[in-house]
């Protein structure tokens, strides 16, 4: 059961903060795009420039394979306090 | 000691309790970020943070600040959740031995934690509410130190 | 406000009463310098000053700390007499719009207070007592904002 | 009745650290001589470079008239706190 995390912006476009998804999907690019056929608004948003990837909270810049208890977060550009 | 916490906080307590029993600092530095109304124009901050994350980034960064300014310790307490105009949003301070490079470590973590700390703010406004971005003045407050 | 004081303090209810009530200042400086035991070099450092004369050449130079940096508000308390290791020596705060101006003048004050304020400090140690003339880099600091 | 100060070293070179005097001198310069005439050391560290003067808390730097009230403080170079 992968639990997938949306901050700022993100979480407003998509109506969600938090969600799991079980089984895991096997990828970061599988969950991008089980994502986007969801909900076309929020796959765009995710892939946009400057939104980044936290997988089991260290980020990571391309596809990686995902474990079945992975936390996925996707970080919009950080804002700073 | 890094902390977030969603509840009110004074820095003063911090401020005392960092500055207890330090024979040999000499220097302690602080800097208090308040949220400010701006006349009216924002009612609400909200800052949102990824627990566990947003410290672990906020601890790697201070050891750089901690090495670079010889520090002895330092101290970063930051808000989030709901914070109206006057509250605090973060408290930051640093001791050393000598006073610039407490002043100097001072401004360069309020430099990082206000334009690439992994913190994402809403204003709630008059108007309603939007996501804030850094500032292009944030931007080159960071850029001063590379 | 600008204050001498003979007996021991803690800066932190000074930073949390200069904090309260500020929901249009944004920006808090401070800095406490502590007396350092210096490895046991230094036992008790002792600061005389000219009470009238002294607050009112420190306010003079606090007025052009001000208008240089636009601040809304600032406190200096000045400890005199005999302190020990450890203890709060100055504590300087600064409130501004945006934190450079808050941290650029706190560090302005705080050169002036350690390089040119009318204090004259006598530091006794294990071989006697010595007075202070200030440090070549003392100068050197106040000299960057010419 | 003039007031006499002296502060940080020079004090302890006089060992005394106020002193009252009755009539005050009429210039500072007359005060200068009186005090070196009393002390030869306190009169020379009085007139060494870097040692100020302020006549009632207003630095003078060149000689005055003194008042039969006046406050005068030898301040030696200031070290800061």
């Amino acid at each position: 059961m992968a639990r997938i995390l949306l901050f700022g912006r993100l979480s407003d476009i998509a109506g969600w903060r938090e969600k799991t998804l079980e089984p895991a999907p096997a990828r970061l690019s599988d969950l991008r795009a089980l994502l986007a056929a969801d909900d076309a608004a929020l796959g765009e948003a995710l892939a946009a420039p400057g939104v980044q990837v936290a997988l089991d909270q260290v980020l990571v810049r391309d596809d990686a394979a995902l474990s079945p208890r992975s936390e996925v977060a996707f970080l919009p550009p950080m804002s700073g306090g | 000691m890094i902390s977030l916490t969603d509840q009110g906080f004074d820095p003063g307590p911090l401020l005392s309790g960092f500055c207890r029993g330090r024979a040999e600092t000499g220097a302690v530095a602080s800097f208090t970020g308040l949220a400010r109304a701006e006349g009216g124009e924002t009612k609400i901050l909200e800052l949102e943070a990824y627990p566990g994350f947003t410290e672990a980034q906020i601890g790697a960064f201070a050891e750089t600040a901690r090495t670079r300014f010889d520090l002895q310790d330092l101290m970063i307490v930051h808000r989030i959740g709901q914070i109206a105009p006057g509250e605090p949003i973060v408290f930051v301070a640093t001791a050393a031995s000598h006073r610039r490079a407490a002043f100097e470590a001072c401004d360069y973590l309020m430099d990082y934690l206000k334009s690439r700390a992994p913190f994402w703010k809403k204003e709630h406004g008059p108007d309603g509410a939007r996501w804030v971005e850094p500032r292009a003045e944030d931007h080159e407050d960071i850029a001063r130190w590379a």
